[in-house]
């Protein structure tokens, strides 16, 4: 689905974090936890920007994105009333946490975003793990105090929170057997911290990927996340349409 | 009705809209757009003889209204092409192009006997892939190279045969007469240009691959060269392409000597590119009372 | 303080900041804008033996995120310019280059003999000119013409030779290869790519000499590759261009292996553009605790 | 001078023309008749856009222009409050009318604009010829009203004012020995008729100039007018910086 849709509120949440709901009653009807919208920020620029749903509300839809570069500059420069070109919803989400199972998100960054939606959508009480460079860095986190959830927050310099990764208080949690399943979203190292503790563990783990892209349909292959197949082979499979959610156990986290 | 087809080498297309190697997939994605009726014809993503995985990501680098790309001929073989790929794609109007790239003149030999042998509508030979080490644009920046795969490939070829060049040439009409007199049948142009784009905070190259093919609106003007400077030159139908993002630039493509134009990396921009390209030309002709599309091909009046 | 200066084949620019040939005419009216004194060097507009009038007009066209150009070499000529130009741009720190281009080696010679005899600083030979019907970028796309040209000049030349790099060309790192072993002190690259645009209104190409080149931000990548094939290639110092317009830029042309980076078209777009290049060069060391800015060149970490 | 100024009024005046004021106390100051702006329409373009300079109004610069392509469509876009990257004033404008001396202004389609402030500064009152393909295109007709000048408009087809060429009137005014010297901005055939006419009668004659340009100060060269020298010989000058205007009797028109 590509539809133009009318910006309905902005805010800077940090200087470099905006928070951005935009109105499109297909969209926030059609999308599930994980997927993301395939932006066309600027018209100077050909390649649109992946950016993860974090909410939808009503009719809108709510996504968080940090100024980087280029697009996310252009889009952060929008107001209330003007339009944007959205592709989307695109990609395979999480799945749904079966019921009765505890699950645990884990998100570093701008990963936190697309864990909101799938946190509020379990039945048995979720852990959840959010990590932060600092406190400079902080969002989002009421909205997930908002959630009935076992909530901690950690910081690198532990200047919100507590002092430490995500992952040490993951091993806490794992360590105490407070967890069925995983998910995590975001910087590569730390996914592939994760998936480690829950393998040792054995939990199923599901991972939220980047990679840059094309198309955003699966149609370019230029996404490419590298697999290891069950047989031990080596695989290329698309960020923007196999995933950007992928079965930990399947990523070659070193490629 | 104003007439929109044309023919390529021997085959007529319904329209002169096709979408370009590697960025269409195989048609299914865009697919779920708008039907692939609406096209003249599809060149499928470039095939090799075996299943490559292609270049490590990242694989997409974006650069002043234009992208470079190193995907390296990520596909699954021509033979599982021909068994999962090509009977949906036979379903629909839109002409199939096999786009095929080897790294020995036996490879391309033996791919092109393969796809004669299925439902595929034309051979798009690409020896002008920029992003493979082995042979890929090597064969095409020189005329002797050129002359022996197309030789090579016409002999065993039982469709016709489209040679798409490289455009990271001196002489580009040099390069079409060489592929003319080894017969083709048709010639598509441009493939990308090599570029590069350096991350000035990491001191490192955006592509894994380093250096990738430079496409979109960017590179339109050498296209539109290239494709008049092989107009001149040699005599069979051309499909344009390089930077078409709309009606306007498919004409301008068109007067240069295209007979047919070709939409890539614009889908990436509006999934619905080549479908607006379609439709806009279509208005074209109408706001200008031309009655045959094939009125525009070749008519620029130079100074 | 940071070290900006660089050494361009035994001249010391005091920063890497140049100004592209025939983007900047004789430096009169930049210098309205801002001091000539702020520039590391300063290259002419491409200047030939006799008073040349140029190519009819129209000789400008826009593309995306570039221009074409068809100027065709307009200028006063070498005796002219030396007399009422050169005295003129002498009084500024910045250096000055010499930008030759001529119809045979005989007037490269000549006009080699009569600037080393002048105040100019560097000789820059143009042999990819794409604006001019005889010589010009046939100079530069063969590696045989390359070193017979490169060579009679330098047998000629009291000052350092810089020679001009058309990227019209399959391999550029073999063409700077025959530059340098036919003596040349520098390689400055990217001249314009050839391209074309055509008005489908009237269906003739926007401008007069139907074909120009293809200068601005969208030939960036192009120019970063090619910048960086020639480096890994020889050893002499390289002026880059080809789409610079910001700090960012200039950085990305000297990692990849750029000892001067020159500004051109985009000092149309803002006249103030080769100064901010060279402000925003200055902060980006600053920020980045850089102390020479010689650290930059080559420092591109490849895959 | 190169100033990022604000725009204060944006009006259709048809469906293709723009009435556009930007606020530039010093453009305004230090503007003459027949100069130009060099305006940054859009991010995504390169090259300025050439725009004469219509009239001031206090601090504020006035330009009227047409729709034509991606450029004038952008500026065409901008509200008051926006704000555009203008070079100017640039050129050699129009002589001044020698005291006692009745000037002919003679202005074709878009090249009417740059005939306000000229005629408008004239001492002796000044005839003006302004020609319109049509009613549909008919503007500023009221502005030159309000000078005192002898105003003759005309229309192709008669839609508007007199039916014929603005040369037809410019006939019958020289032949009644009303004029002593020319001032025209048009289309380059019209410009040729109004050299040729002015010739005729022996007046000086001085014609604005178009030509697509690059820098826009004199420094690239790509927007040359041909020439032909005292002595004969054929030159180049250049429409940004020698010109706009020039004496019609060196342009060559049949470059
Ligand atoms: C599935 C997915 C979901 C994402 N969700 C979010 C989100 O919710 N919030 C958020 O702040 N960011 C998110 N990102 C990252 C976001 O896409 C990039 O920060 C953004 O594309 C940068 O664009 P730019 O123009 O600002 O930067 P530039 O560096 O100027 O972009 C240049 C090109 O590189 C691509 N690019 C640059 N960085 C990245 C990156 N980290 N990942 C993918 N492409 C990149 C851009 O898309 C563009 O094509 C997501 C990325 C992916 C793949
Ligand atoms: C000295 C001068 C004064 C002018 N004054 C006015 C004025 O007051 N009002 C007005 O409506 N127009 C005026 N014009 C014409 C105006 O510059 C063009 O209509 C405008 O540049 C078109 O830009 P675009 O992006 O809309 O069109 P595009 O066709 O998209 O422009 C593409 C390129 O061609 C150039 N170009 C296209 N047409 C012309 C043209 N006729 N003359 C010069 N360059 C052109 C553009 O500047 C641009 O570089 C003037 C031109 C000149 C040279
Ligand atoms: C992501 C991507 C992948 C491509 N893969 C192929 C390919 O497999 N075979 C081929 O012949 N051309 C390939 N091309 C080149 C395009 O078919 C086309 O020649 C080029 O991109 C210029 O057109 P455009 O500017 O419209 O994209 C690829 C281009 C892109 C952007
Ligand atoms: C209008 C124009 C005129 C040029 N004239 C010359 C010239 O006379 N000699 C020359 O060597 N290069 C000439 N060039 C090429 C530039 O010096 C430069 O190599 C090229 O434009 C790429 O840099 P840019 O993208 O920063 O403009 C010209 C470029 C332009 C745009
Ligand atoms: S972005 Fe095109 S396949 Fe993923
Ligand atoms: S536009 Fe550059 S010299 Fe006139």
């Amino acid at each position: 689905m590509r539809q133009i849709c009318k910006i309905v509120k902005k805010e800077f949440l940090t200087p470099d974090i905006v928070d951005l709901r935009f109105y499109s009653q297909e969209i926030a009807a059609a999308c599930f936890p994980g997927q993301f919208v395939h932006i066309l920020c600027s018209p100077a620029q050909v390649l649109r920007r992946p950016i993860s749903i974090c909410d939808v509300e009503g009719g809108a839809v709510r996504v968080l994105f940090e100024v980087r570069g280029g697009g996310t500059e252009y889009l952060s420069r929008l107001e209330p009333g003007d339009a944007i070109d959205v592709l989307g919803p695109v990609g395979n989400g999480f799945s749904d946490v079966p019921r009765g199972e505890r699950a645990l998100f884990v998100g570093g960054g701008i990963g936190i975003f697309p864990l909101l939606m799938p946190a509020r959508r379990c039945d048995k009480t979720p852990s959840v793990i959010l990590g932060f460079r600092d406190i400079s860095r902080v969002v989002l986190v009421d909205d997930f105090r908002k959630l009935s959830c076992n909530l901690s927050v950690m910081s690198d310099n532990g200047s919100f929170g507590e002092r430490g990764f995500v992952t040490d208080k993951m091993a806490e949690i794992l360590r105490r057997g407070e967890a069925d399943r995983v998910y995590a979203c975001g910087p590569k190292a730390m996914l592939k911290a994760v998936a480690e503790l829950a393998a040792q563990y054995s939990l199923p783990c599901e991972v939220s990927m980047e990679e840059r892209m094309g198309c955003g349909i699966g149609a370019c292959l230029v996404c490419a996340c590298a697999v290891r197949r069950a047989n031990g082979e080596r695989d290329y499979v698309h960020v923007c349409k196999d995933g950007p959610v992928f079965d930990a156990s399947e990523v070659d986290f070193d490629a | 009705m104003r007439n929109q087809k044309v023919n390529i080498a021997g085959v007529e297309l319904q329209n002169p809209i096709v979408t370009a190697s590697g960025t269409y997939g195989f048609g299914r994605e865009y697919g779920e757009y708008y039907s692939l009726n609406e096209l003249g014809a599809i060149a499928v993503k470039g095939l090799t003889l075996k299943k490559r995985l292609g270049n490590p990501p990242p694989r997409i680098a974006e650069t002043p209204m234009g992208i470079l790309n190193s995907v390296g001929l990520q596909n699954p073989g021509v033979e599982a092409f021909i068994l999962e790929d090509l009977p949906f794609l036979k379903q629909f109007d839109a002409k199939v192009i096999a786009n095929i790239a080897g790294n020995s003149i036996e490879d391309y030999v033996e791919m092109t006997r393969i796809v004669s042998a299925s439902e595929v509508d034309l051979i798009e030979v690409n020896i002008s892939c920029p992003n493979v080490k082995e042979g890929g644009v090597a064969f095409g920046t020189d005329c002797a190279m050129v002359d022996k795969v197309v030789s090579a490939v016409k002999k065993a070829a039982k469709k016709p045969v489209i040679v798409k060049l490289s455009p990271n040439v001196a002489d580009i009409a040099a390069i079409a007469r060489s592929a003319v007199q080894a017969g083709a049948d048709a010639l598509s142009l441009i493939n990308t240009l090599l570029g590069m784009k350096i991350d000035i905070k990491t001191r490192r190259p955006i592509l894994k691959n380093n250096v990738g093919g430079l496409s979109g609106p960017a590179v339109r003007p050498v296209a539109v060269r290239m494709i008049w400077q092989v107009a001149n030159a040699v005599e069979v139908p051309i499909i344009g392409m390089g930077g078409v993002a709309a009606a306007e630039d498919a004409v301008e493509m068109m007067l240069a000597g295209a007979s047919a134009v070709a939409v890539g990396t614009a889908n990436f921009t509006d999934p619905y590119a080549a479908l607006n390209v379609k439709r806009g030309l279509e208005r074209y002709l109408d706001e200008n009372g031309i009655d045959d599309v094939r009125e525009l091909i070749g008519a620029v009046e130079p100074y």
